[in-house]
């Protein structure tokens, strides 16, 4: 592999926030066209990662590394496995939906989209957008951290300018501050790997697949595995640490919900994941009850609240802690099926909710409302929408045929291979979610318009059509083929399950 | 062609006159009826020469007409059905065709064929009569019955299940028979679906006669399950019942009587014994070819027929030491009835609802028969019944038909066509159905030597005699005395003296197509009896071989030899049927109108009360049931209002988990919370940073001396 | 006692005595008149040091203009000539106390220093400093850049302090 | 001969003496002055070791020098900061200068 | 060619779901091609599926037509189809409801394109679980039918839909639960999912599951699974969400819940709960008939305790499915015996006979409710001589529900009380008593279709349907074509059932 693709992919995105920042603030349409060009050929380079991955080989792939402080055993070492080629390409789809969505029409009085300020919106998501990219494909803790901080930073941009006028800098700082705590903690942790691998074996590397078998003592990594795990896995929304998640969601324009739900959750589970589980497996098999007792509780806990939710966006929130708790759930099985199951939920669940959100947002802009008892009778207006929620709610019920039962199945499966009440509590949840999600679809899409909607509600674009239409693909193409993905994610799998010595 | 085969054809052409007329025909009353007729004259012939060719075969009994084809898979098994016929098979068959047949013929004139349309006739109503203009003066003329197709129709599909009854090999086709006259009954009882009376009726008749079907039902599951088959030849054989005779089964009964007991119910039902016999009187809402096709010839005969195919069964463990349980069950049922019917026929005014009584009554007698064992006695009243009740029924019919002139001519609707106070005086208006209606009557009160009714009756009586079940002989022949007495009466009000009505004095004899069945029926009516009078009767006995005890008997596989002959029981029979025709005539000779009815009682009037206690007691507390407990209270209440308090429950612990675990404590104090610490702390911090220069040189320079101190005394040093 | 010695210690009592002035009198045209004495006593101190042209700096640069600028300021920043209030902040004397335990620290390093008594060598004879410390200054070899860092420095002041004494006001009109 | 204590001595005694100026006077102008003190105490021990060292090495003179323009760039932009101070304030009292503050 | 050969079963499974992607580029206005090209594609699977019925060996043991292709290789499970005696009559019985249904459903304007869509998945769903052989593709099947429904019922139902569908989608969820767990478990014990294989080593699993000994936990598998088709088939006291779903699903709605949606559960008690826990069911048979009978007696009463009509009907299916139940209860009790066989074959038969009748029955409800706007009993009454052709249709239909000897409707309950009441007096004393018990139920099954039709077309003239605005039309020559093969069917199995009894009995003899 010589051609350098996932240092493309990372910094695609970075380079084209650089460009659209000197383009003249007044030339919108340009500088989407810019946003939208680079999303696609991200999206493009990751598809062509994601199918010329090789499955069979498995381990990481199109690896690269370039010296980038020798000293101190920094480099950038990029390369994927099975676990997060998906990521990659999730992140591809939602960047590239995302900037879709936030095109927006310059129709005054539907005022979709992105209306203020594109140029800097555009700059700051594809910042944040080269930052997850990076998270998934470096192999360097150090590098992990840099990005994922770079992933993090806007974030708070993002919310606080072209967040929701009421809550905006609230849930910013909220967020920011929650997330930075939780990297700081985890932070720490990954130093004080460092310093123990280099007195275990006398070479400073950040390089984790050194660290993986740097020899940390059982003692070490039991102490150690909690910080570590927690501090990602805060961005992971686990409980009891969720809450910036679904205030921020309220808060956040669509775009960025898209991608916060989407990708950044992913972003905590995955370098949880990675640092957590495959750098200290002997804490992960320590603690796995724990983090299986917040999972547990995250899932059937998130269903509940969503149900009682009445603004569209906390309810899916909400079901995004349900949902982020079982791969929290599949990761802390520690078992192939729970694993898989987890690898996989991942990616459904990215692309479930970043349509969630991007339908929520298309209502949004046009209604001025996400109250679901002032909403009604949206499937006549924008069918397209009401469809592709419709899809979105039976993969969120983790019904069969979508991708979301492809995913959860398996970590039921793993949870009975653990700790069976498990699994038996968080079906619960299965239920609950139907009822809200159905409620939900029959009072916003097929209950009467209410008069005060009635004519300034338009449809939605071409654009948002390509989104949805793309989201909708990949999760009933995934339902119906779980061939397509899930033995690329086994191939990940393996390699955590050597880590985890051979289960 | 193969009798079998001939067989296996009997009961078709009925069905297929029935779909002809339903799905294309319906619409031509003379096609229609064509049909419906010729069908039944097949069948009939049919009959006829089966009939005919099991007489010329020798120990018919032995060696039936018999054929089976497989029909349900069971298992490794098949479940077979076939056709059987056996001496009482053939019997039956005979006067089950000829009825037919006369109905099918009897029922053209019934309903007016070549009459015009009424003038405001509506599906579902009896015909109002038609104003036609004759020569100047218009008169109004009976009009034709605007369903008429669909009476022939209805007429064929019940042939069809009164064929299949009679020729199947098994319980089970012969239930399907029962079921389907069931229906027809049904439908035909209800015919006139507009009248609310009629509507009831016939709900009421289906419902009673299935609660005796579930009984059956379960009896022939529990037979099939005992045995693995429902072929009679199959189930009659030495061995199987012996071993059903010998298990015990529940109640202090062995199997075989609890099936047959079970079996009985069903029978019960369809031939209205008491305690379901409530339905037969009301089923006289039907038109009256329909109350003779049902009553007299065919359905409540198939109840008997049924319990004389299980009689092995029913008397399979029956030693000569008293009788079974069932057997004494069956007993008391049918004498019981048989006189309970007869007191209530007494107090009856309407012509049919006398009949039906005392077809009831009769019926009584039957079941009672079979009860102490007398089969023979029993098939043969059977017949004979048939043959009489038949034209009793067709000859009230044409009395109605004919006063229903006097009716339209007079115009006055008011006046009940079918009460015998309106009659009177009817034998000049019409001599042929009088004179038919006088033998069936006589027959029906056992007159004397000539009748048919006398020699079934009198065997009866003399095989309870002879084998002593005193009890049931003289109910008997108590029930014997008042038939006479109804019948004398009926025939008394109806004919004889001076007409009571204008209607009547319009009365007019009615169309060839009903007197002919009168006629034909009457013949049997008189000469069916002689076929079988005992060999030691008196100056008769042995003139002519008492063929039926020989032929009939031998269906069985020992024939039970007749009783010794016996003066009591003939002498019996002679004073009841005289004493009662003469009490009857004499007492309602001149009588003018209901209030000098001496026998008006209003128990009996209002038949024990029976239908009141039966709404009461089983009718609508099923109803409230239903409504109130099932319905409203363990659907409604119980297992949904479980199920709706899931969802406020959801709805309660979620927003409980939102609002006082979610939000205050994760949310406000872990979360907020930090971070409200950190930003109260640093306002305490806040003081130190005042601004000034100096002091912040001093904390310098302090921190500065303090840090060196310490590195010079501790670190150095 | 040599004489160096007695002139020293004279010098040096005549120094500390006008800095104590500087730091302590209430009128501050008195205190910029004590810190010339000062800067003098230092001035003469070169000399005893044999660093004459530091000496001459000293007495051109200091006296005549740093000390003559204090003055101006000193008027400017005064509405009258009297003062009011104390010319001590209100923890003066904690000031003090670390003046004094800054000294002490000193003092203390210092006597513990092995190097503290050693004495001068004899200043060679024919060796001219001044010319040496010229060329020094300008040699690539020795100190040019942080000369020239240093008038770049004095420009950057100049400039800075034009800017931030400039007074629009005046301008205005 | 006079010993190098002695000069380093003085030269303490002066900086102390500067540093007790710039804490404890009120008047901006006066803290000038005691940062003046501080300075020359500096110069001083500079020429001292000079002297005391090998005289060749003209680096403490040339330090000298250097900490002469470093003051006198110092009191031109102080005193410049003082008096626009004076302007907008109308004070020169340090403690009355407390816009540094959060 | 070959390839419809070899992938017979799928082509019919998928043939439906694939004709509904196409529909989707069909133009939204034309109703009418909508409707005749989701009939024309509905008789296509019909077609092939008596293709099937012919090309079937009953003789043969085991499953044929099997297909095997991987699915989700990771947890062991593919979709491995295949039909034996049992199955193929059901599917079978979707094939040929599901064009009628939606000939049925010709009168529908409102948003055809979406309706058909969702009425073609529907078929796929309900025939994939007829046909799958793997535990997960069946539970797949099994949730995946629930959605088309619910949004047939949610949509195109009446005025109380969406408390009906909701409790329909719900309910159903709920009790697939415990399926779900029990299906995940048997997943894990055998890392794999194929019926056959489970089949053979589940009854004999032993080791003790969670720290739980066998026994206790297959008997909660057990309850799983049973709860999960119970709420289907309905069993008392999970059928409450049938009559509302029924009473406000469009006709052609119930017509397949009624034919089709039911047998889900009673299919699902026969392929899985019978094969795989023969012990427990044995265990439980009292229980599983006591249940059964309470929903053949109750559902009898409460049909008979309604005023509305399609309510009515729709009791009456609680009461016929409670035949099927009591049969297999019977079945488990005396595995093997011929009495069981009786029992099953009444059971599967009555399953078939029950989606004959009842979807006729709702079919003709349907046809007046159209005409009316009513289904309110009290408002019928006399419509006999306005409607002849209809009340002789209904007539016969009901007969054939009320299970009239020479309809279908008897054949199936005389085996299903014969069998059971067989095992009765041949073993265990409580069967027979149910079996009696159950008789109540039938002859209240007489007392409600009685009263449907006294209360329909009976009684005086009707003057207010009888003319102005409110005139009844007699039923159209559509409607007719609708009820003629479910007619013809009735009958023909009501004559001679040998027919397809051959094929289920076949099944039945060599399962069980």
């Amino acid at each position: 592999m010589n051609f350098p693709v996932l240092s493309v992919i990372t910094f695609t995105p970075i380079v084209a926030a650089l460009i659209i920042l000197m383009m003249p603030s007044h030339r919108r349409n340009e500088t989407r066209a810019v946003a939208l060009a680079s999303a696609t050929f991200a999206l493009l380079l990751s598809i062509w990662v994601y199918f010329s991955y090789d499955q069979t080989a498995g381990g990481y792939q199109f690896i690269e590394k370039y010296n980038w402080l020798p000293a101190l055993g920094i480099s950038l070492h990029f390369g994927v496995d099975g676990m997060s080629t998906p990521l990659v390409l999730l992140t591809g789809v939602v960047m590239f939906t995302g900037v879709l969505i936030s095109w927006g029409d310059e129709d005054p009085h539907v005022k979709a989209g992105i209306q203020d300020r594109p140029r800097e919106f555009f700059a700051f998501l594809f910042l944040l957008a080269g930052g997850v990219f990076g998270v998934f494909v470096s192999l360097d803790l150090f590098m992990l951290f840099f990005f994922y901080e770079i992933a993090v930073f806007p974030m708070y941009l993002l919310i606080a300018i072209w967040g929701w006028v009421v809550t905006r800098e609230y849930a910013a700082m909220k967020l920011t501050l929650y997330l930075f705590v939780g990297s700081v903690v985890s932070l720490a942790g990954a130093l004080v790997m460092y310093w123990t691998q280099y007195q275990n074996t006398g070479v400073l590397s950040f390089d984790m697949l050194a660290m993986e078998n740097a020899g940390f003592s059982q003692a070490f990594q039991i102490a150690w595995f909690l910080p570590v795990f927690l501090g990602f896995a805060v961005l992971g929304g686990i409980w009891p640490f969720h809450n910036w998640s679904p205030d921020g969601h309220v808060a956040a324009p669509t775009a960025v919900s898209m991608f916060h739900a989407g990708v950044l959750m992913k972003l905590g589970a995955f370098a949880a994941l990675r640092v957590g589980i495959m750098l200290l497996p002997e804490g992960a098999k320590y603690w796995s009850w724990l983090i299986m007792a917040f999972a547990g509780i995250a899932v059937v806990y998130g269903a509940y609240i969503a149900f009682v939710q009445t603004d569209m966006k906390y309810m899916i929130g909400f079901s995004s802690v349900s949902h982020m708790g079982l791969v929290m759930l599949g990761l802390s099985t520690l078992n192939q099926n729970g694993l898989t199951g987890a690898g996989v939920q991942m990616f459904s669940h990215g692309v479930m909710t970043a349509l969630f959100f991007a339908v929520t947002g298309m209502i949004y802009d046009r209604a001025h409302t996400r109250m679901i008892p002032e909403l009604g009778g949206m499937m006549k207006i924008m069918p397209f929408a009401g469809v592709g929620f419709i899809i979105g709610g039976l993969v969120s019920m983790g019904m069969p045929g979508f991708s979301g039962f492809v995913a959860e199945f398996p970590i039921f499966m793993g949870v009975w291979q653990s700790r069976w009440l498990v699994a038996v509590i968080a079906s619960i949840s299965i239920v609950i979610t139907a009822a809200y999600i159905m409620i939900n679809i029959r009072k916003v899409f097929f209950a009467e318009l209410p008069e005060k909607l009635q004519g300034h509600v338009g449809d939605i674009t071409v654009l948002d059509k390509i989104a949805i239409v793309t989201l909708c693909i990949l999760m009933i193409g995934l339902g119906l083929f779980p061939g397509l993905m899930v033995p690329m994610v086994q191939t990940g799998v393996e390699n955590i399950l050597r880590l985890l010595g051979g289960a | 062609m193969e009798t079998t085969t001939l067989i296996w054809l009997i009961p078709l052409p009925p069905v297929l006159a029935f779909f002809l007329i339903v799905l294309f025909t319906n619409k031509s009353k003379a096609l229609s009826h064509t049909i419906g007729v010729g069908a039944a004259a097949l069948s009939f012939i049919g009959s006829m020469v089966v009939f005919v060719r099991a007489l010329g075969v020798e120990h018919l009994g032995e060696h039936p007409f018999e054929s089976a084809i497989n029909w349900l898979p069971t298992g490794d098994t098949w479940f077979r059905i076939g056709v059987l016929i056996d001496p009482l098979g053939a019997a039956v068959l005979f006067f089950v065709a000829i009825t037919i047949f006369m109905i099918f013929l009897y029922s053209i004139g019934y309903h007016n064929y070549g009459q015009p349309a009424g003038d405001h006739d509506v599906k579902g109503l009896p015909p109002h009569g038609a104003t036609i203009e004759e020569h100047g003066h218009k008169h109004v003329v009976p009009s034709v019955e605007p369903m008429y197709s669909r009476f022939f129709a209805f007429l064929g599909l019940f042939a069809f299940g009164m064929y299949t009854l009679v020729v199947s090999d098994n319980l089970l086709t012969l239930f399907v028979g029962w079921e389907i006259m069931g229906l027809c009954s049904y439908l035909l009882i209800g015919f006139w679906y507009g009248k609310p009376s009629a509507r009831d009726a016939a709900v009421k008749a289906f419902m009673t006669t299935r609660i005796g079907d579930v009984f059956m039902l379960l009896g022939i599951a529990f037979l099939y399950s005992a045995t693995g088959t429902l072929t009679f030849r199959e189930i009659f054989t030495e061995e199987t019942l012996h071993r059903l005779a010998s298990t015990p089964a529940w109640f202090g009964m062995t199997a075989s009587g609890l099936i047959a007991l079970l079996l009985f119910i069903g029978t019960v039902g369809k031939s209205a014994q008491w305690p379901l016999h409530v339905w037969l009187p009301d089923a006289m809402e039907g038109p009256t070819p329909v109350s003779a096709m049902i009553h007299a010839a065919t359905m409540v005969s198939a109840g008997v027929y049924a319990v004389l195919r299980m009689f092995p069964l029913l008397t399979a463990d029956y030693g000569e030491h008293g009788l079974t349980v069932t057997m004494s069950i069956v007993a008391f049922i049918g004498a019981f009835t048989a006189l309970f019917a007869a007191t209530i026929a007494v107090a009856q005014n309407d012509i049919k609802r006398v009949l039906a009584y005392s077809t009831i009554s009769q019926l009584g007698y039957m079941i009672a028969a079979l009860g102490i064992g007398a089969y023979v006695a029993a098939a043969f009243h059977l017949i004979t019944h048939a043959f009489f009740k038949a034209l009793l029924f067709l000859g009230s019919g044409s009395v109605i038909h004919g006063m229903e002139h006097g009716v339209l001519h007079t115009g006055n609707h008011h006046v009940d066509p079918q009460d015998m106070y309106n009659m009177g005086g009817l034998r000049k208006k019409m001599p042929i159905t009088f004179w038919t209606f006088l033998i069936g009557g006589f027959a029906l009160s056992g007159f004397p030597l000539v009748t048919a009714g006398f020699w079934s009756k009198d065997e009866i009586l003399a095989d309870a005699f002879g084998h002593g079940h005193w009890a049931v002989f003289i109910t008997l022949a108590i029930a014997a005395f008042l038939t006479a007495f109804y019948t004398m009466r009926q025939i008394t009000l109806t004919f004889l003296g001076e007409p009571r009505t204008e209607e009547a004095r319009h009365a007019q004899e009615t169309p060839w197509t009903m007197t002919t069945p009168l006629i034909v029926l009457s013949f049997f009516a008189v000469t069916y009896g002689w076929v079988g009078i005992p060999e030691h009767f008196p100056l008769l006995g042995g003139l002519v071989p008492n063929w039926f005890h020989e032929f009939v008997g031998h269906t069985l596989p020992e024939v039970r030899e007749a009783p010794e002959f016996n003066w009591i029981p003939l002498l019996t029979s002679l004073v009841v049927a005289l004493g009662g025709l003469a009490l009857g005539y004499f007492t309602y000779r001149n009588v003018k109108s209901v209030s000098e009815d001496k026998f008006q009682i209003p128990l009996l009037k209002n038949k024990y009360y029976f239908d009141e206690a039966y709404n009461f007691l089983f009718v609508k507390p099923a109803y409230w049931f239903a409504e109130n407990v099932v319905y409203k209270f363990l659907d409604k209440r119980v297992i949904d209002g479980i199920l709706h308090a899931f969802g406020p429950s959801t709805q309660g612990f979620g927003s409980a988990l939102r609002n006082y675990v979610d939000l205050p404590i994760i949310n406000r104090l872990i979360g907020d919370g930090s971070a409200n610490a950190t930003y109260w702390f640093g306002g305490k911090l806040r003081v130190i940073q005042t601004g000034r220069i100096q002091q912040y040189l001093m904390l310098a320079l302090v921190t500065f001396i303090v840090i060196g101190a310490a590195l010079f005394f501790f670190v150095l040093a | 006692m040599t004489g160096e010695q007695i002139v020293f210690l004279v010098v040096a009592f005549v120094t500390l005595g006008s800095g104590f002035m500087v730091v302590t009198t209430r009128n501050l045209v008195h205190a910029a008149l004590w810190l010339v004495a000062a800067l003098f006593g230092v001035a003469v101190t070169y000399v005893t040091l044999n660093a004459n042209f530091l000496a001459v700096v000293q007495v051109v640069v200091y006296i005549g203009a740093i000390a003559i600028l204090f003055i101006f300021a000193v008027m400017l920043t005064r509405k009258d000539l009297r003062d009011q209030g104390p010319q001590m902040n209100k923890n003066w004397w904690f000031g003090a106390i670390l003046a004094a335990l800054t000294f002490g620290g000193l003092y203390f390093l210092l006597q513990g220093w092995e190097g503290m008594t050693k004495t001068a060598t004899s200043y060679p004879v024919s060796f001219d400093a001044i010319s040496e410390l010229g060329s020094v200054l300008v040699s690539p070899s020795g100190y040019v850049l942080p000369f020239e860092v240093a008038s770049v420095l004095l420009v950057a002041a100049l400039v800075g302090a034009v800017y931030v004494a400039f007074n629009p006001r005046d301008t205005r009109k | 001969m006079v010993p190098l204590s002695w000069y380093l001595v003085f030269a303490a005694a002066l900086f102390s003496i500067g540093m007790f100026g710039v804490l404890s006077r009120r008047n901006a102008v006066a803290i000038l002055l005691g940062i003046e003190l501080m300075l020359n105490s500096v110069n001083i021990n500079l020429a001292a070791f000079w002297r005391y060292g090998d005289v060749r090495l003209m680096a403490g003179q040339v330090f000298a020098i250097i900490v002469f323009a470093v003051a006198a760039a110092e009191v031109a932009v102080g005193l410049a900061l003082v008096i626009s101070v004076y302007r907008s304030r109308n004070t020169v009292i340090a403690d009355e200068i407390d816009l540094m503050k959060w | 060619m070959n390839f419809i050969s070899t992938h017979l079963l799928s082509t019919i499974l998928f043939f439906p779901a694939i004709a509904a992607l196409v529909m989707l580029f069909l133009p939204k206005e034309e109703t009418k091609l909508h409707k005749w090209y989701a009939l024309v594609a509905s008789l296509v699977p019909f077609g092939l599926s008596l293709v099937v019925w012919f090309n079937f060996d009953p003789s043969q043991p085991g499953y044929q037509f099997e297909e095997i292709h991987t699915w989700y290789a990771a947890i062991g499970s593919s979709l491995h189809l295949g039909v034996d005696g049992l199955s193929l009559s059901m599917v079978l019985l979707t094939t040929l409801l599901t064009p009628i249904a939606i000939l049925a459903s010709f009168s529908i304007n409102d948003r055809t394109k979406a309706y058909m869509i969702l009425f073609l998945f529907l078929e796929t769903g309900m025939l994939g679980v007829f046909m799958a052989l793997d535990l997960l593709i069946f539970f797949v099947f099994w949730e995946v039918g629930l959605v088309p429904m619910y949004f047939l019922i949610n949509q195109w139902g009446s005025a109380n839909r969406n408390y009906a569908s909701l409790k329909f989608m719900i309910y159903t969820m709920g009790g697939s639960l415990g399926l779900l767990l029990a299906v995940q478990l048997l997943g894990v014990l055998f890392k794999t999912y194929d019926l056959q294989v489970i089949t053979a080593q589940w009854s004999a699993y032993t080791a003790p599951i969670g720290g739980i000994p066998a026994a206790t936990f297959k008997a909660i598998a057990f309850w799983a699974f049973v709860i999960a088709f119970a709420v289907k088939v309905p069993l008392w006291p999970f059928h409450t969400w049938l009559p509302d779903a029924h009473t406000e699903a469009p006709t052609a709605g119930s017509m397949i819940l009624a034919g089709v949606l039911l047998k889900l559960g009673a299919y699902g008690f026969l392929r899985l709960i019978l094969p795989l826990y023969p012990a427990e069911a044995k265990y439980f048979a009292g229980a599983l008939a006591f249940l059964a009978v309470a929903a053949i007696v109750f559902g009898a009463f409460g049909s008979y305790a309604q005023t509305d009509f399609k309510r009515l009907v729709a009791y009456s299916s609680v009461n016929h499915m409670g035949f099927v139940v009591l049969g297999i209860a019977a079945a488990a009790f005396a595995a093997g015996t011929a009495d069981a066989r009786i029992a099953l074959n009444g059971a599967i038969l009555q399953m078939f006979n029950h989606g004959l009748s009842a979807a006729g029955m709702f079919f003709l409800v349907g046809v007046i409710y159209e005409r009316t706007h009513t289904r309110n009993l009290e408002e019928f009454g006399g419509l006999f001589p306005l409607v002849p052709v209809y009340g002789g249709i209904l007539i016969f239909t009901s007969m054939a529900s009320l299970g009239l000897p020479g309809l279908n409707g008897f054949i199936s309950e005389f085996l299903v009380v014969r069998g059971s009441f067989g095992v009765g007096v041949n073993s265990v004393p409580v069967m027979a008593i149910y079996t009696a018990v159950a008789m109540l139920g039938l002859l209240f099954t007489g007392a409600y279709i009685l009263k449907g039709i006294k209360k329909v077309l009976h009684g005086p003239m009707n003057e207010h349907w009888a003319h102005g605005e409110h005139k009844l039309t007699e039923i159209n020559a559509r409607e007719i074509i609708v009820m003629v093969p479910l007619m013809v069917l009735i009958l023909w199995i009501g004559l001679y059932p040998a027919w397809i009894l051959n094929v289920i009995n076949k099944a039945v003899v060599m399962l069980f």
